[in-house]
């Protein structure tokens, strides 16, 4: 038995254990999943940096189940088991008293399992296996809040399936033309290699939540249960898209600063950031708000990554660590205030922040490090982002400072809106959330601090070594941002934030209120209506489309008995009075259909003669 | 071991007919158990001397001339399990004695001519065994003999009675060409007199003769008339194995070792698997009836396997038979799926159910693996064989095809999403309080089925290297 | 082929071909199941020739016989049975009418 | 390996025959028409040195096929005079096109030029001896036609006896 297939192997066997558990043996399931999670993370850990290479034959022609463990993998892997922990300690006391408590572990450990999976594999086919059967966790987590959540699920499903099957044309694709499957083939950008980079590329982003693959992240955050959100679009999914992106852009093409590529993937990011951080702002629910928050800063990463100049990577990657932690903490303070308070509304809400004061400060520190201020970890990741956005383009950089102002100016309303103000008359005896529930995160926000002040640990151990002594060119990211003058502006723009917010206040007497000055902006109103009608979705659109073609389809067999009664009356005059009698029997339609195309294919069978 | 195939079943009816009726009814059920599970492991363990030699003196005594090679066995075993599970539904649903004694004797002529139709080596037997699956079949079609039954069997009676005399017509001329009707001949002389104006016009009805039988379209109209109206464990053995024996194994057979892949034939498989699978998958989108919509899933999802099969290469066609297979495990279990849902809820209509994976948590779940292999999403099965059909369209330059086959597996999704939808989720309608989920042996079937699937999709590898690796020898 | 022999059976499949539109268009242009049946045994009848005369221009009427025995015997057992669904049909609906059996549809 | 104007009548009346199957009034009609068909078939067939096939033919397809049809039409309810009056007149218009199609199908054929580029493979010595044939060589065709009759008789005992005849008699 190798190491590496124990983080497969681990949570597989715990999960198939928790199954067979019985429903009511709840203290056993929670020591069983907090043990295997745990023991995944410490293996995880035990593993980190190592070097090692499996493989076994599989199915022939190349495919081969093949594992590696490399740094980047390492780092991935031991991030996610941290955060797989962190949230079985969470869920323990989240989900107690529901009744999906044991299915959620279970797809939980699964998930686990398929990620450490995907990340190992050391083939793009094995790669897919993995990835794809996370789809079907994911659809199952989803469904467990309960019946509306089908809908959620379901688009969900949709969406990232119609991606992966664009992932897998790219795969075959990319196999085909450059004869294997393996990570390592710098394959050329031009011909078809740019349409496999797209394809692959439209996978990855889509795991990872970006626009135009969102629009399921925030209806899950309503729908699903607040871990599965905390999770999956939270961590895991944005730490294996963007692991993919990476290892696309620069393990297997040889994808070059200036190549339509780059500035492809720093267009979806620079959207992906002002759009979702746009409709972050005008959310009137703390989940919500916050799945938002999730998309946009998807934009950050794809942003940084697109800019294939080593700061900009590094930048993402970072970035991608911090967020996955901020994020997954943030959302887990909004479970802890849906728990304790009953509520996320953030119209109902409101100075709760003297009530849990653990909660609020765990909030704090990780909305001053998603809005990015000094010295959380989330400023220097955007630092190095700006850094490499200003390389390539004043107009990529731009974006990115106009979505850190509205990052800010929506986590003031939503930090005043919920934890400071007035308490609700029906909330005045909310308490603390308990233990369980805190630990993973003060842990999360103590770690953000920590990557923040001494960012040299995550970027020089972690991040760097991904890049290789080759790209970096003796570079080093680590300590304050290298550029001193990007870090001033930045400053500049989260103070106009705040002096936003004091105006929003001042104006409308309220901090829910306080960006509604923006909302009601000439242009933007515009498109806020038609996004609150659903019409930018693009899967209601597709959906639309879909509908009418099965509309047709059910129109098909109609369109047989026109064939037979309305069109053979026309041009076979001969036959137009028997054919008006026999018009009710059916199965003649049939012989004349298929005698029909007897002929048709006859003759096109002798053409060749 | 081939003429046992045939020769056991055959002596074993009409001993049963002969035995006294108590003891006859009895034993039909476990005679034709035992003969199905004879099939299954005699096509999975076929190697053993013992069993080779001893058959091998069996098969000389009788001197028919069967052979069975790599795409007989996959066929051998799709038809000995659907079978079987066609028998265990029937049990719990047929429950005249009488009636049921019957039905197992018809049964088992059917998978005598299917398991006919899979080993013989000349056109002419071949069309008997035809004959002889699809005689079984209307009987079976019509054996409730309520009016929607009877309607279903005379049109697929006349429908494929059109397809017989295509392929008769087709055979009569052939015979112009060759001096007998043996497969290794007629290939000889149809490459010999290849562009030859009959002998094309011969190939192109018999392949239309075999259109009509897999029902594909635009030949499908009996189809889903004869699926929706034929009693719940006929349906299991038409849409599981009937008319892939009948029409697809056989255009694949007939193509690959008598007609050739030549390019005409390739093209015509390949437009008529596409038109198939938009046309099923459409069609499917717009049912409301629960074996109806299987019904054209069905065409949808034969299109696939003759789309595979028209690339007329190596991963086309093991993709092809592997999707021969897939097909009738989740097919043959989404219609053991229907049977339970039938006889606990009394309709096959979707409008009329809802919410129903509480109350059958069994039917529920295993549909929803049936569903998921269909869509081809892996680990399981049906992903592996699309996968395999759509790398080969890739490789002799359809890319338009596969991009095609691959969107449509979204149809497919969408589909069964809306089946599950209103079948399974959703609020459960009043009236159906006190269902329970189905009997033993409905759910026994059905997870044994879903076990295969995900077994299958699993042990690909295995199932790679010796199943579908084999197929290289015979074709190539 | 020899001119003779083509000329034989250009004759025969002339007629051949004429029976076989007779049947198609019985079994097309019917109301009645019988009839239809009637129109499926003109089909069946046709290529009976067809195989006899095939066997004839080879020589090898032994082979040729052999095969129409056979596809004799399967033309009257499904006979048998098309009547036997015609009839049960008729138990239900009371007549033969072909137009009444489109209850399946869509 | 002549046509002659014996076999050319013989066709012709074959198709006459036909023509009269497809076009009579009455379902007995009918039935006899194919009777006839089968019969001048028949003489065809023996005419074509197939002696043992023409038997199978006269007596199986003229014989017990006519049988089967006559006792099935006898089993359902046969349609008054006046009904069949009633319906002649839309029969004749449903019918007449057939001997208009007939004869275009014979003209398009007629200018229909197939090129006859092939050899028969013709044997040396005529096969004649069938029982030879059909025992050594198409014996799996033989036992094809024992399944099929049992077939035949499951066929008749589902779908020709009910559970109302029994509890008739």
């Amino acid at each position: 038995m190798n190491m590496l297939l124990l983080p497969i192997l681990i949570p597989i066997a715990s999960a198939i254990i928790v199954l067979l558990l019985p429903k009511s043996a709840k203290l056993l399931r929670d020591t069983v999943t907090l043990l295997s999670t745990f023991a995944n993370a410490l293996l995880a850990i035990m593993l980190f940096n190592k070097e090692i290479l499996v493989s076994y034959p599989w199915v022939g022609f190349g495919f081969e189940f093949s594992l590696r463990l490399y740094n980047f993998s390492s780092f991935i892997m031991a991030a996610a088991a941290s955060f797989g922990f962190l949230i079985a300690l969470y869920s323990s006391a989240f989900t107690a008293a529901k009744n999906y408590s044991k299915s959620f572990f279970v797809y939980l450990l699964i998930s686990l399992a398929l990620l450490n999976g995907a990340v190992l594999s050391n083939n793009l086919l094995l790669m897919l296996f993995f990835w794809e059967a996370l789809l079907i966790t994911q659809f199952g987590m989803i469904m467990l809040g309960g019946r509306l959540a089908f809908r959620t699920a379901t688009k969900a499903f949709v969406i990232i399936g119609a991606s992966d099957l664009c992932m897998m044309v790219g795969i075959a694709i990319y196999g085909f033309s450059s004869g294997s499957f393996a990570f390592s083939n710098n394959m050329p950008l031009a011909g078809l290699g740019g349409l496999a980079f797209v394809l692959l590329m439209i996978g990855a982003i889509a795991k990872a939540g970006s626009m135009p693959f969102h629009s399921w992240i925030p209806d899950a955050a309503i729908d699903a249960p607040l871990p599965v959100v905390a999770m999956l679009p939270g961590a895991l999914e944005k730490l294996l898209g963007i692991y993919f992106l990476t290892r696309i852009s620069l393990d297997m093409f040889r994808a070059e600063t200036g190549s339509w590529v780059s500035y492809l993937l720093m267009i979806v990011g620079s959207i992906t950031i002002l759009f979702a951080v746009m409709m972050a702002l005008v959310q009137k629910d703390y989940k919500r708000l916050l799945s938002y928050h999730a998309i946009s800063q998807i934009g950050y990463m794809v942003l940084g990554i697109g800019t294939f100049v080593p700061v900009g990577i590094v930048g993402g990657l970072f970035h991608m660590i911090n967020n996955s932690m901020y994020k997954c903490c943030l959302f887990l303070t909004g479970g802890a205030v849906e728990k304790q308070a009953g509520t996320t509304n953030l119209e109902k809400l409101g100075g709760i922040g003297s009530k849990m004061p653990v909660t609020f400060a765990c909030f704090l520190v990780t909305a001053l490090a998603i809005s990015g201020v000094p010295p959380f970890n989330g400023f220097f990741s955007k630092e190095l982002v700006y850094d490499g956005a200003l390389e390539r383009g004043w107009i990529f950089y731009l974006a990115a400072l106009v979505g850190s102002f509205f990052t800010a100016a929506s986590f003031l309303k939503l930090g005043h809106a919920a934890y400071l103000g007035k308490a609700d008359k029906d909330r005045k005896d909310v308490k603390e959330a308990p233990y369980q529930m805190l630990i993973p995160m003060v842990l999360i926000a103590l770690a953000c601090i920590l990557f923040g002040v001494y960012n040299k640990l995550p970027i020089k151990f972690l991040i760097q070594p991904v890049l290789g002594v080759d790209r970096l060119r003796g570079h080093n990211y680590w300590g304050f941002p290298p550029n001193f003058i990007l870090a001033i502006i930045s400053v500049v723009v989260l103070a106009g934030a705040f002096l936003n917010h004091i105006y929003g206040v001042k104006k409308t007497g309220s901090g829910l209120k306080a960006v509604d000055h923006i909302y009601h902006a000439p242009v933007l109103s515009e498109i806020y209506d038609a996004q609150a009608k659903g019409y930018l979705d693009p899967y209601n659109i597709g959906l639309g489309f879909l509908n009418i073609f099965s509309i047709a389809a059910s129109w098909f067999d109609k369109a047989v008995d026109w064939f037979y009664n309305v069109f053979s009356v026309k041009t076979a005059a001969l036959l137009t009075n028997a054919s008006r009698r026999l018009q009710n029997g059916n199965y003649k339609t049939y012989i004349i259909l298929s005698m029909a195309t007897t002929v048709l294919i006859v003759l096109f069978l002798l053409r060749s003669v | 071991m081939s003429s046992v195939l045939i020769l056991v079943p055959l002596f074993g009816i009409i001993g049963l007919n002969m035995l006294p009726r108590n003891v006859a009814r009895r034993a039909a059920f476990w005679f034709a158990a035992a003969v199905f599970t004879a099939e299954i492991l005699l096509a999975i363990v076929h190697q053993p001397a013992f069993w080779t030699e001893a058959l091998v003196r069996f098969d000389s005594f009788f001197r028919l001339k069967f052979s069975v090679d790599s795409l007989s066995r996959i066929m051998l075993i799709c038809i000995g399990v659907v079978s079987l599970s066609s028998l265990v539904v029937a049990k719990s649903t047929v429950s005249d004695e009488k009636e049921a004694f019957k039905f197992i004797n018809i049964l088992i002529t059917a998978s005598i001519g299917m398991s006919g139709i899979v080993m013989v080596k000349d056109i002419f037997s071949l069309y008997v065994f035809l004959e002889i699956a699809a005689l079984s079949s209307f009987i079976l079609i019509a054996f409730n003999k309520d009016i929607n039954g009877l309607e279903g069997a005379f049109k697929y009676l006349i429908l494929s009675a059109v397809a017989t005399v295509l392929m008769l017509t087709s055979i009569a001329i052939l015979l112009l060409d060759s001096p007998d009707t043996a497969f290794s001949t007629l290939h000889n002389e149809i490459a010999h007199s290849r562009g030859n104006f009959i002998v094309t016009f011969a190939i192109g009805l018999f392949i239309c003769g075999l259109f009509i039988k897999g029902g594909l379209v635009p030949f499908h109209g009996w189809l889903p008339d004869a699926y929706m109206a034929a009693p719940a464990p006929v349906s299991i053995l038409l849409a599981g194995v009937m008319t892939k024996a009948c029409g697809i194994y056989t255009l694949m057979r007939i193509v690959a070792s008598v007609f050739g892949f030549t390019d005409p034939i390739k093209n015509t498989m390949m437009l008529i698997g596409m038109i198939s699978i938009l046309v099923g998958a459409f069609a499917a989108l717009g049912q409301t009836n629960f074996k109806r919509m299987l019904a054209y899933s069905s065409i949808s999802q034969v299109g696939y396997i003759i789309l595979g099969a028209g690339t007329g290469t190596f991963l086309g066609l093991a993709g092809a038979a592997f999707h021969l297979f897939n097909h009738a495990i989740f097919k043959g279990l989404l219609f053991v799926n229907s049977a339970a849902l039938e006889e606990k809820v009394g309709t096959s209509d979707m409008s009329r159910m809802g919410g129903l994976s509480e109350r059958m948590p069994v039917t529920g779940a295993t549909s929803v693996i049936a569903m998921l292999s269909a869509s081809g999403v892996p680990p399981l099965a049906g992903f592996w064989s699309k996968l395999l059909i759509v790398i080969a369209l890739w490789q002799i330059g359809h890319y338009a095809y596969a991009a095609i086959a691959i969107l449509a597996s979204v149809l497919t999704l969408a589909y069964f999403l809306y089946m599950q939808r209103q079948v399974f989720f959703g609020k459960l309608p009043p009236g159906l309080e006190g269902l329970r989920e189905a009997g033993n042996g409905l759910t026994l079937t059905a997870s044994a089925l879903a076990v295969i699937t995900v077994g299958a999709g699993l042990a690909f590898p295995y199932i790679y290297n010796h199943f579908l690796l084999p197929l290289k020898e015979i074709f190539f | 082929m020899e001119a003779s022999s083509w000329g034989l059976f250009s004759a025969f499949g002339f007629f051949i071909t004429l029976i076989f539109v007779c049947g198609l268009y019985c079994i097309l242009a019917t109301r009645s199941l019988i009839r239809a049946i009637i129109g499926l045994e003109l089909l069946i009848k046709a290529v009976t020739l067809l195989v006899i005369v095939t066997g004839y221009l080879n020589n090898n009427t032994a082979l040729a016989q052999s095969f129409v025995i056979t596809i004799i015997v399967i033309e009257v057992v499904l006979v048998v049975i098309a009547g036997g669904v015609a009839l049960q049909i008729f138990r239900h609906n009371d007549d033969l009418d072909t137009r009444r059996l489109t209850n399946l549809r869509g | 390996m002549n046509v002659t104007n014996t076999d050319m009548l013989l066709l012709v009346l074959m198709t006459i025959a036909a023509l009269w199957t497809v076009m009579a009034r009455s379902l007995l009609k009918a039935t006899i028409g194919l009777a006839i068909t089968s019969a001048v078939i028949t003489i065809l067939i023996f005419r074509l040195n197939s002696p043992l096939a023409a038997v199978f033919e006269l007596s199986v397809c003229t014989g017990l096929i006519t049988v089967i049809f006559v006792s099935t039409i006898s089993l359902t309810k046969p349609l008054t005079h006046k009904e069949i009056l009633e319906m002649s007149k839309a029969r004749h218009k449903r019918y007449i096109y057939l001997p208009i199609i007939l004869v275009a199908t014979g003209i398009a054929l007629l200018f229909l030029k197939i090129p006859n580029d092939f050899t028969l493979p013709r044997l040396a010595t005529p096969a004649t001896n069938v029982r030879n044939v059909m025992w050594n060589i198409r014996h799996l065709d033989l036992f094809g036609q024992i399944i099929i009759m049992m077939i035949g008789a499951f066929g008749v005992v589902t779908l020709f006896i009910t559970k109302d005849d029994k509890d008739g008699s």
